[in-house]
């Protein structure tokens, strides 16, 4: 570990000769700083990126004016919504209306904590990574189900309803696919699953077992398209069909935080599917370019062609139905996802 | 006791939870809040289980056994509410007094 | 100086348990009830974190805040003759249950306090240090499934297929 | 472990200050014109009719009990999974016994239609029927 990152280790750090506890604690508080920021950053570009890639699929030209080709767009919407009232409807249950963004938001930041960016950068090095991953987004159901229900209003019951049913259809896929993983690596900590895949780009996940390491990855990367709420599988928030879904009734900086979350969410699905499957943080060549600062570009550019992948998905498919989207992920991706797991199981052990 | 955290602060924590989960079993009309009571006392075991794992033994048997006792609970809970809907759909009411019509 | 982190979070969270199962017990929504709920887990599992249970901790997250208390929400939404956001959800007896609770409370708790926790056992309560690390305990309660508890371990699967069966034959409609 | 978590709360913590210093932040910039139409329930402009509390379709319950059931199996796959290398055949033997009991209930909702999500039951027009069946004029006053 190169001198200048190992202060970042979180055990015996001091901040001027303060108790190991403060500053401990300054050091975390720092690292939730941090990542407010990359997470409203992210959200920023990713609603820019989501808007370019859309315009040149429908050979248009996206937002031009503000800014250099529109860099700047997504900052003025921010601002924009930060200035907007912020409208409670009569109806609705004021104290579980609040509490619904506010949830989904530091559940998902909470997510991020755990999260490997390059060698030994990490805030949390929890030995039961990956699990906590998928517990702490339990948070996410919840708090869709509160912000459908406290609307008090028709669209927003049901597509709250509709994402919780979604969201837990398709976490049993997801949390097998992890498991094929979970088996080779023998542990859950996120630092153990790259440290398995040493090496260059066929010791990754993604290329061992074939062909059941990588049926876990197809199901994983749908699974999770669907834990998103993004299209195809965006029922949810089906604007044709009801509205805004959980987020009709809110306004303002209350609706930009689900917006938030879906975004950084995004981009902790990619970090995360990077993480399982394609090396983490580690150069493709092997050694070649693997030093500290290429690590974290390895690990945003494997990351931002996961989030293009999902964007291009979304603006080529169409809405699939609800009875569909069980057929996916009870008939289709569960059984699959068992295949491969009893399937990598057989290979560990012939 | 002093306000250093040992085994009797989780003792008595659960204690508090498991009264509370037993007040909501017993007063409560609604069939789906009677769950939630029973949810928290099972917490409350739970709870004792690792605390006692934690200070009277070296092995992980207490944490086995909550692990089974959550997994009862989730047994337990998806019959339960499946009988409360069933109820539902006959009878159109939650209320456990209502549902008495087996009595004799 | 040392800040005691461990006992003031304790006393945090013990504080959030508390109050959010009060939340639950006392509300008249059914939905307030299933917010206290909800805070009462996540307290749990943050004692659970306290006392060196990782893998618990995580469990009881994921199956009781994910999964139990979806199944609870979904219920009530499927099970209430609403006509406004207050769901009725009152409380009958209070007298006598307050009684009777504060009884088993009181006795609960002054069994708690004068039992010689480990005598049985030798070993001496005092001694045990909350903050030490603590192995992590996801291999070694694998391990302990596949050996020791082997058979509740079956077991637990036929009781999950009853549960399943069971309960998706008597909630459909025609059942 | 214990610094681990408490770093988890943080992040917990700092993400709901985060969201209540912008809501304050948004609450002080922003113009605040109400009006008590602007409070009430959205429904495509209309009045809102009825209750939003419709009763909801039992298939929710179901897809979420079989979620919970599922999600109980994972929970001691995660454990397995780590010890699996260790242990080898014998243990992978044992898990199949437990995957394999699960996935007959799996099969048996499965089979009783407890996956398909249910469709409104429209009742075939008869005036809709595909071209082939479709009788012609004759046909149709010889009938009458």
């Amino acid at each position: 570990m190169p001198a200048f990152i190992s202060f970042l280790t979180i055990t015996e750090f001091t901040i001027f000769g303060l108790p190991e506890d403060i500053s401990n604690l300054i050091f975390m508080v720092l690292g939730a700083a941090i990542f407010c920021g990359v997470s409203a950053v992210m959200a920023l570009l990713g609603v820019y990126l989501e808007r370019k890639i859309s315009a040149k699929m429908q050979d248009r030209l996206g937002p031009m004016e503000v800014g250099s080709h529109g860099i700047l767009q997504t900052l003025a919407d921010a601002v924009k919504l930060l200035l907007k009232e912020d409208i409670v409807p009569a109806a609705a249950d004021k104290t579980l209306h609040f509490i619904a963004p506010v949830m989904i938001f530091a559940a998902t930041l909470a997510a991020f904590a755990v999260l490997q960016f390059s060698e030994g950068i990490v805030f949390s090095d929890l030995n039961v990574g990956i699990f906590y991953i998928i517990a702490i987004s339990s948070f996410v159901v919840i708090a869709i189900i509160l912000a459908g229900w406290s609307s008090n209003n028709k669209w927003s019951l049901l597509g709250g309803m509709r994402a919780a049913a979604q969201i837990v259809s398709f976490e049993i896929p997801a949390s097998l696919a992890v498991m094929v993983v979970v088996m080779s690596v023998g542990s859950l900590n996120l630092g153990d699953i790259i440290d398995a895949q040493e090496g260059s780009m066929f010791s990754w996940m993604i290329f061992r077992f074939f062909p059941f390491n990588f049926i876990a990855f197809i199901v994983f990367f749908v699974a999770s398209l669907a834990e998103l709420n993004r299209a195809p599988f965006d029922m949810p928030e089906a604007e044709s069909e009801i509205v805004a879904g959980f987020a009709t009734e809110y306004s303002g900086f209350k609706w930009s935080c689900f917006f938030l979350a879906e975004y950084a969410n995004m981009f902790l699905v990619s970090v995360v599917i990077t993480t399982l499957f394609l090396g983490g943080w580690r150069s493709p060549f092997g050694d070649f370019l693997n030093s500290q600062p290429f690590q974290l570009f390895w690990l945003l550019s494997k990351a931002f062609v996961i989030i293009f992948i999902q964007m291009w998905l979304r603006w080529t498919l169409p809405r699939v139905r609800v009875d569909q989207l069980m057929y996916t992920s009870w008939k289709v991706l569960t059984p699959f996802a068992f295949v491969a797991m009893i399937g990598v199981g057989l290979l560990m052990i012939l | 006791m002093s306000l250093t955290v040992g085994l009797h602060h989780f003792l008595v924590l659960s204690a508090i939870l498991f009264s509370l989960g037993l007040y909501a079993v017993v007063t409560k009309r609604n069939a789906v809040t009677v769950l939630m009571g029973v949810e928290l006392i099972l917490n409350a075991a739970n709870l004792n289980f690792i605390a006692f794992g934690r200070f009277l033994d070296t092995d992980l048997d207490g944490q086995i056994f909550s692990v089974f006792v959550i997994v009862t609970a989730a047994a337990a809970a998806a019959v339960a509410l499946a009988i409360v809907l069933n109820l539902y759909e006959r009878i159109k009411t939650v209320n456990l007094d209502e549902a008495d019509s087996l009595a004799g | 100086m040392n800040i005691p982190f461990y006992d003031i979070l304790f006393y945090v969270f013990a504080a959030l348990i508390v109050s959010s199962a009060a939340v639950m017990v006392f509300s008249r929504n059914v939905i307030y009830s299933a917010v206290g709920l909800l805070f009462a887990f996540f307290g749990v599992a943050a004692i659970y974190v306290l006392l060196g249970a990782d893998f618990v901790a995580v469990a009881q997250i994921l199956i009781y805040v994910g999964g139990i208390l979806v199944l609870l929400i979904f219920g009530v939404m499927l099970s209430q003759k609403v006509t406004s956001v207050d769901i009725k959800n009152g409380a009958v007896q209070i007298v006598p249950a307050i009684l009777v609770v504060g009884g088993v409370l009181f006795i609960l708790i002054r069994v708690l306090l004068s039992t010689p926790w480990g005598a049985a056992s030798g070993r001496n309560i005092q001694d045990v240090d909350l903050t030490a690390a603590v192995e992590p305990t996801t291999q070694q309660i694998g391990r302990l499934l596949m050996t020791e508890y082997l058979i509740p371990f079956e077991i637990v699967s036929v009781l999950l297929l009853g549960a399943l069966i069971g309960a998706a034959f008597i909630a459909r409609k025609d059942a | 472990m214990l610094l681990n978590f408490a770093t988890v709360l943080v992040f917990l913590v700092a993400g709901a200050f985060f969201v209540g210093m912008n809501l304050v932040i948004s609450r002080l910039l922003q113009t605040r014109n109400p009006h008590p139409v602007k409070l009430t329930t959205y429904e495509c402009g209309e009045i809102a009719e009825g209750h939003s509390w419709v009763q909801f379709n039992i298939r929710f319950y179901v897809i979420a009990l079989i979620f919970l059931i599922f999600e109980v199996e994972i929970v001691f796959l995660f454990p397995w999974a780590t010890i699996f290398k260790e242990l080898g055949a014998f243990a992978f033997v044992e898990m199949m016994i437990f995957v394999f009991i699960l996935l007959v209930g799996l099969a048996y909702v499965w089979g009783k239609g407890d996956l398909e999500w249910e469709k409104p039951n429209i009742v075939p027009d008869a005036r809709v029927k595909p071209v082939s069946e479709q009788k012609t004029n004759k046909e149709q006053i010889a009938a009458v």
